[in-house]
């Protein structure tokens, strides 16, 4: 059991009103040491501003990728090396 | 037989994407094309930006793509998604499956957009005919419930 | 909205054909089109010949073509269909199907085709590459009920 | 009641493989008083020839049309001007 570890800096990129609602395309952050899963480092982002609390305000309804790949708010960030955020998708 | 993937800015010829996927290939009897385009229906829009998550939307692409491949047997598979801002009219996305019969074809690439609406990492945001900036596209109930008629 | 048909000895231009479609319509978001081409997979054949029913070919076309439009709600429909010598790797028909939702122009170009095959009055023999004529080719019964999906 | 009156006289013609063993493409005929639908006009034709036979051996697989639509045996041909036989389509 590693996860109290501290977990290695981890790249954010956040996309369309995420994005705009954090006030940043992506940055470098250290979340606190037990940070396991996607649900878990959103619950930590919330507590870091105003624009964050806005962003996730309707957890359900924001996406993630792990290391571009889709990512339910269970799945482990062990080993990501870069995490997004985004509203559901609109293309096509 | 590798899927083509393309993220682009710039605009795709329908016509020279078909004929060189179908090229030479005796085996192809059906090519199903399917293009997106930018709807204006009451002249509100001046534009659509697309933004994309780069690296990811060429990856997520291939493999929804794969996918494809994999459940239907294809001669030809293609996918090109543009991004930036993109006028009424002009052309968003396009998706080719080619196969030796209709069925496939047409099914392949008729699960190729649906999957593309919901896990092709684009976003789009309205830009208004007056100059301002509109809000973001929401993503709609009826896009989810067309990919869950494949799983 | 009135259905194009062409009933032609000539290839016809894919791209050319969907830009004259959607061109100037700002309710066009989707467009689907089907391309049914001389498929050669063993290398036997020389040709296909098309024989046609004129009159009818047109007439009935134009018939399904209304039942598309009459069915979905489209922005424009096309269909060309050609008849005499057609080559292997060459084009043989052309549906197109223009809407404003991906779901109508796909189901729209699909009943075309489907009811195309049962009911246009077409019908292709063998050129074979060692100069003979071949037989006719035989109806398909996957044919027949591919088009009873739609009633 | 008038379908002992003699037809008016009728433009055939003929497609693909039932062409080939009529040996026709198109013919002028004038079938017997009382000839009121398809089948019965099937039934004619064949006391034609050999070639009508072989043409119509198997009466289930020939399909019809009058005047340009597609008509099933039963169809009435009264005041019909061109009637076309021929196999199962394979366009497309």
């Amino acid at each position: 059991m590693n996860q109290h570890v501290a977990a290695p800096p981890l790249k954010l990129v956040y996309f369309a009103w995420v994005r705009e609602r954090v006030g940043l395309a992506d940055e470098i952050v250290s979340p606190p040491p037990g940070t396991a899963t996607i649900a878990e480092l959103v619950r930590w982002l919330k507590t870091r501003g105003e624009g964050y609390e806005l962003a996730f305000e309707n957890e359900a309804i924001v996406r993630a990728a792990i290391d571009h790949t889709h990512a339910k708010p269970a799945a482990s960030i062990a080993g990501a090396r870069e995490i997004a955020f985004f509203p559901p998708m609109t293309g096509g | 037989m590798t899927p083509v993937v393309r993220i682009q800015r710039e605009d795709f010829d329908l016509g020279a994407e078909v004929a060189a996927l179908a090229r030479g290939d005796a085996d192809i009897g059906a090519v199903v094309s399917f293009t997106g385009l930018c709807r204006d229906e009451s002249c509100r829009l001046a534009a659509l930006e697309l933004e994309h998550y780069p690296g990811m939307a060429e990856a997520e692409i291939a493999r929804v793509a794969a996918e494809a491949a994999a459940r239907w047997p294809l001669s030809g598979l293609l996918a090109i998604h543009r991004f930036g801002l993109i006028r009424p009219g002009e052309q968003i996305v396009l998706v080719i499956a080619a196969s030796s019969h209709r069925r496939e074809a047409f099914e392949a690439a008729d699960f190729l957009m649906d999957y593309l609406k919901t896990r092709a990492p684009f976003w789009k945001r309205e830009h208004l005919a007056d100059g301002s900036i509109g809000g973001w596209v929401e993503a709609k109930a009826d896009d989810d419930r067309a990919a869950e008629r494949w799983s």
